[in-house]
């Protein structure tokens, strides 16, 4: 395949995956019924994995594939359970709205006349800092893929920022859901809502196919996760993904088994250790760096050779996300799943 | 190139921004205002990532058969990016779900309703929470 | 090493707190870690303006990478300023939050609510710091997240719609930074805030810069409840803990208006900004409205919560409209009044979660007749309620004399006289508060009522003091302002 | 050949698309989705031969696996209406539910 | 012709079978009358269309590790697919859908 196909076909892919976005983001926004919205949000989300795979950010769409495809509709759907599915009509008369979006869309419209054609490689975005890093980054960390090494390294005080917003929403979602077992039997009343056809109706676990698949299944994404977690500074891949996958592994568990046995797989007490505690690694390891005489989050100084050290340190930071991520979307997903129970046994204690 | 497909992507993104702030400041159902809110945001992916790619480049993972790379910079900010907007989706749908319990609706309209009698007297004699 | 690592250790110190707090999360020891992390992160900041004041600028470079690679941090006179604001207040705050955390928030979620409280300050930090763009977003964000956490947190249901409310908000805000980042990153391939500084100045008037331009503000007005756009921010302080309303009160449009100093003054470079858009016209317009608007909503207020949150919005109109008037004595005014209202709105905050402790009530009756009941706890209000004022012997009488007097030089006299008039609508609803304090017979439980205890009601009279004494001995609040404001003139960083 | 099967699936994306957007019920979408999925493997796979780095596999196979999870979930919350475990049934559930 | 040529030659020839049956089945996904038509057409997409065009990449490929991971591919989307679809018709089922047979389509034609 010569050169000049590949480009046009790039372009191609990426107008007819920007067309379909479109579409998709129309339907999602019209749908009235939640549970489709959350399905056609599943489609809207590979189409956007699919578009950076395109514009060659590899790593990038593997993250939201990692995100759209598994925890978001798990999320979206546990708490579709708690609420209801259907939304109201809408009420509101739509000029605010369509003021506040106009002018965002002129402004916008505005600027990007000004912005350099797609694709250009003389604009001065790629001009400045990031051919240093393509330049740089493969000596000086020894990893062939820069985006990890930019983002553990050369902007991991970034990464760091990032893992800490994960602690803080997955704390936060804990916050909200977990702690409120022995309060406020007040606040139950109206909000028990329709109850779900056959609540207790067998769980999925009696479909002996899916059993049997979830069972094969479960290594395999874990032992994914693994690779991608190690396989990060040669491939796409990294602490988040991983942290997702396997997280999303233990999800498919309790899915087909229940929360409760899942839990006898992955105890709370252990996620809601791992949701700081990854946290406290990587800041621990730009700890270290400082006590070894360089800055903070230096890896170059945790051994002999700096390029070893920044192994290490990449390492060290990887795995610090994938522990607070891994833990942090488990913690969230039996936050979501045992909130119905949490109600229940609330009740029960008044 | 002509100059809408040299933009197309500015185009789309802005397309998504607005769809998707005007879900958010239209609808009314909490859950649906979440929706636009995380369209709105991956519309920003779409305004870093398409700068970024340079044609006839190829992903930023060096291989001694390639000379162009497209540029990793966005890559690093949008995977942030992305976390950032998971971890916010989940905050507000747990908010969404205390809010379900706590009014027995995701409705705007309805939970206003039910927040604006006695908004200013809140505690001492009338009592607290007293739907 | 510490001194040389001190920008880091500043930020990590609350951040490596806060999931110790999540880990222990049983008893008192949340809130002594807390109290320790805080603590020590004021003495970072102290000793950083130290530095400051000896050596200028410091600038640290994270992991060792050079400035437009890595991230930097670099600290300048305004900077070490806000930060020594920030956990000033945070150390100021914690003391108390113990037994007001106590009374408020479940066994089971304090440990929690203490790291989100550390987590917050982190942010607030780490946005205040930081030498690089995009940092700015990621720790705006976990300040952002921690302080919905921190408000759903509060009294009754309502806290749950508040916090959404802002929640929303405040992501379409940060959004909207990130989008303003995004363009001038397209335009210049850099992220250092002093880079993009040296980049965007010889780009004046592109589209694509004024489009930057246009988004950051909205953004940050977003977050620092600019008088549109402020809807958010009276739900989220009425039902918020008292804890988290003081501390958010005192800090986080702090750092919010921080972000305008640095993208106005030093990105875009104030001359430059100043006269080529319509936005200082369009600031003072906003401010006055601001000043006048959210101050007469106040004094409707029947909610005491409510009604300090609408001052709020009218006190941080003041410092935008030193923004607006962007000279050097506007700026100083600006600064020293961001001071004041970050000293007056904690401690606010902070007396009336005291006398709530005690009267279990909201509402403006409910503290009849309790100046005779909590003398100190009233005084230390009646204090704090002048300065908002601006009566002259505390740090609000500094600020205002001084927007009054950027206002003269540039001639513009009738500023003048709506900086006075609406000090008077301030005294309409702070009067009300201490004419029903001292003139009303107590009734219900401020007849019965004490001053509440010593951990409660010290870090409100610490405030009360402190700005009493930033009143009388200028020399930090205006020798500081002043500097700061020079460098951002000049558009030094 | 590549670029050419791109192009077929892209096609069928679009058509699967619309079915997910027409309905009718909310099956018809469900079942449009799932061919979605699959044709969005598909088209990543592709483009990674395409743009001549298959080894960008990864990213498909992390797609499948996590989406039988996502698939798993929407079978379940059509079956149950939520994806915790059954909260009425529990006592009744609790026996089939032991021996795993 | 040597051996290259006739792997490439198989394999472009893999892709554009593959690539037709992704078309059809999208087709009928979108053109037959009720879901339960629409389950085989889409069931043509996770089966015969995925299979050869992971086939085409494969032979393209040569023996490798993309191969092996496109083999993955193959089992996973083939074992998981019909099972989900399986639940869902009968999910369907359950919920009230009937097939849509021809007599109900003459009875449905005079209509409006």
């Amino acid at each position: 395949m010569t050169g000049v196909t590949s480009e046009s076909i790039v372009l191609f892919v990426n107008t007819a995956l920007l067309l379909l976005m479109c579409a998709a983001a129309l339907g999602v926004v019209r749908l009235r019924n939640l549970f489709a919205v959350v399905m056609l949000g599943g489609v809207y989300s590979f189409l956007m994995a699919s578009l950076m795979v395109a514009l060659d950010a590899v790593d990038v769409g593997m993250t939201e594939t990692a995100v759209g495809a598994g925890i978001s509709v798990v999320l979206m759907l546990s708490v579709l359970g708690l609420t209801k599915t259907r939304e109201a009509a809408p009420r509101h008369r739509p000029l605010v709205a369509l003021v506040v979006s106009a002018v965002v869309a002129v402004s916008l419209l505005y600027a990007s006349g000004d912005l350099p054609p797609f694709g250009d490689p003389a604009a001065p975005a790629h001009q400045h800092v990031a051919p240093e890093y393509l330049a740089r980054a493969p000596v000086e960390t020894g990893a062939p893929n820069i985006v990890t090494a930019v983002l553990a390294s050369y902007r991991g005080y970034d990464t760091l920022g990032e893992t800490a917003v994960i602690l803080t929403g997955g704390i936060g979602v804990l916050v909200l859901l977990l702690g409120a077992r022995r309060r406020r039997g007040g606040v139950r009343q109206g909000g028990a809502g329709e109850s779900p056809e056959g609540t207790g109706a067998p769980m999925l676990r009696d479909t002996v196919i899916l059993r049997v698949g979830a069972k094969i299944l479960l290594p395999f994404i874990l032992l994914f996760a693994l690779y991608v977690q190690f396989h990060g500074d040669f491939g796409p891949g990294g602490g988040f993904q991983a942290g997702v996958a396997a997280a999303t592994g233990v999800v498919l568990y309790a899915l087909v088994f229940g929360v409760a046995s899942a839990q006898r797989v992955a105890p709370v007490r252990v996620v809601l250790v791992m949701v700081p505690l990854g946290v406290l690694i990587y800041a621990g390891t730009g700890l270290a760096g400082m006590l070894a005489g360089g800055n903070y989050l230096d890896y170059s100084v945790l051994a002999h050779d700096p390029v070893h050290g920044q192994h290490w340190g990449i390492f060290a930071v990887e795995s610090g996300v994938f522990v607070t991520v891994s833990g942090t979307m488990l913690a969230i997903f039996y936050a979501f799943a045992g909130r119905r129970q949490a109600r229940e046994e609330e009740g029960a204690g008044r | 190139m002509n100059v809408v497909l040299a933009h197309l992507n500015a185009y789309v993104a802005v397309f998504l921004m607005v769809t998707g702030l005007f879900t958010v400041v239209n609808r009314g159902n909490l859950i649906k205002k979440l929706v636009g809110l995380s369209i709105f945001q991956t519309s920003v992916y779409l305004l870093y990532l398409s700068p970024g790619k340079i044609i006839g480049g190829t992903a930023p993972i060096i291989a001694d058969r390639y000379e162009i790379y497209s540029n990793p910079l966005p890559h690093v900010l949008i995977l942030t990016a992305i976390v950032v907007g998971v971890a916010t989706l989940a905050l507000g749908l747990a908010l969404v779900v205390r809010i379900q319990e706590a009014y027995g609706s995701i409705e705007e309209d309805d939970v206003h309703r039910q927040s604006a009698p006695g908004e200013a007297r809140q505690g001492g004699a009338n009592g607290g929470e007293a739907p | 090493m510490i001194i040389a690592n001190l920008p880091a250790l500043q930020v990590v110190v609350p951040l490596v707190a806060a999931p110790l707090c999540a880990i222990f999360r049983a008893g008192h020891r949340p809130w002594r870690i807390t109290l320790a992390a805080s603590w020590a992160a004021f003495a970072c900041a102290v000793a950083l303006m130290r530095r400051v004041l000896d050596e200028g600028t410091v600038s640290y470079m994270l992991g060792g990478w050079e400035a437009p690679l890595g991230i930097e941090y670099r600290i300048d006179t305004l900077n070490a300023f806000v930060l020594l604001v920030v956990t000033g207040v945070g150390a100021v705050i914690v003391p108390y939050a113990k037994r007001s955390v106590e009374s408020e928030i479940q066994p089971d979620r304090r440990g929690w609510f203490y790291t989100m409280f550390l987590l917050c300050l982190a942010g607030l930090l780490g946005v205040t710091i930081t030498g690089d763009a995009f940092n700015i977003f990621v720790f705006l964000e976990i300040s952002s997240l921690s302080s919905y956490v921190l408000i759903a947190l509060g009294r009754d249901r309502r806290a749950l719609v508040a916090s959404y409310q802002y929640l929303i908000m405040g992501t379409i805000g940060a959004t909207f930074i990130v989008i303003g980042i995004g363009l001038l990153w397209t335009m210049t391939g850099t992220l250092n805030l002093a880079d993009l500084a040296s980049r965007v100045r010889t780009m004046e008037g592109a589209p694509s810069v004024l489009s930057a331009l246009a988004f950051l503000t909205v953004g940050i007005s977003l977050k620092l409840a600019l008088f549109p756009l402020h809807l958010w921010l009276p739900n989220a302080y009425a039902s918020a803990p008292s804890t988290a309303s003081a501390f958010l009160a005192g800090t986080a449009t702090k750092v919010a208006i921080y972000l305008f100093f640095r993208f106005f003054f030093t990105v875009f470079g104030g001359e430059n900004f100043v006269s080529k858009t319509p936005i200082p016209e369009m600031f003072l317009v906003l401010s006055l409205c601001a000043m006048f608007v959210a101050a007469t909503v106040a004094v409707f207020q029947e909610d005491v919560k409510r009604m300090l949150a609408y001052s709020s919005v009218a006190q941080i109109g003041y410092i935008t409209l030193g923004i607006s008037l962007g000279t050097q004595t506007a700026l100083a005014g600006s600064i020293v009044h961001l001071l004041n209202h970050a000293i007056m709105k904690a401690g606010l905050f902070l007396l009336v979660g005291c006398m709530v402790f005690r009267v279990r009530g909201f509402r403006v009756e409910d503290l009849a007749g309790i100046g005779h009941r909590m003398p100190l706890t009233m005084g230390a209000f009646t204090l704090l309620g002048l300065s908002m004022l601006g009566v002259p012997g505390t740090v609000g009488f500094v600020s205002k004399w001084y927007l009054g007097v950027a206002a003269a030089d540039l001639g513009q006299w009738w500023l003048v006289g709506f900086i006075m008039l609406s000090s008077l609508i301030t005294m309409l609803y702070m009067g009300r508060i201490v004419e029903v304090a001292y003139f009303r017979v107590p009734s219900g439980a401020a007849a019965t009522a004490t001053e509440a205890p010593a951990g409660l009601l010290v870090p409100g009279l610490v405030l009360a003091g402190a700005s009493l004494w930033f009143g009388l001995d200028t020399s930090f609040s205006l020798g500081l302002a002043n500097r700061a404001a020079a460098a951002l003139v000049a558009g030094v960083f | 050949m590549f670029a050419a099967a791109l192009v077929a699936v892209l096609t069928g994306f679009a058509l699967a698309l619309t079915r997910a957007l027409l309905g009718p019920t909310v099956f018809d979408r469900a079942l449009a989705v799932n061919s979605c999925g699959t044709l969005a493997v598909a088209t990543l796979a592709l483009v990674g031969f395409v743009t001549e780095r298959p080894d960008f596999l990864d990213i498909a196979i992390l797609y499948v696996l996590l989406n039988v999870v996502g698939t798993i979930a929407v079978l379940r919350f059509v079956r149950f209406g939520q994806l915790g475990d059954p909260v009425e049934g529990e006592r009744g559930g609790r026996g089939a539910d032991e021996p795993g | 012709m040597s051996p290259d040529d006739i792997l490439e030659i198989a394999s472009g020839a893999c892709l554009v079978l593959g690539a037709a049956f992704v078309v059809i089945g999208a087709l009928g996904l979108l053109r037959f009358p009720d879901l339960f038509a629409r389950v085989h057409a889409a069931s043509l997409i996770d089966t015969l269309g995925i299979g050869f065009l992971a086939l085409g990449m494969g032979l393209h490929a040569g023996w490798s590790q993309v191969s092996l991971k496109l083999g993955f591919i193959v089992a996973l989307v083939g074992l998981t697919s019909p099972v989900a679809t399986h639940a869902l018709a009968q999910a369907a089922l359950h919920a009230g859908e009937r097939p849509v047979l021809r007599s109900d389509r003459r009875d449905e034609g005079p209509l409006p």
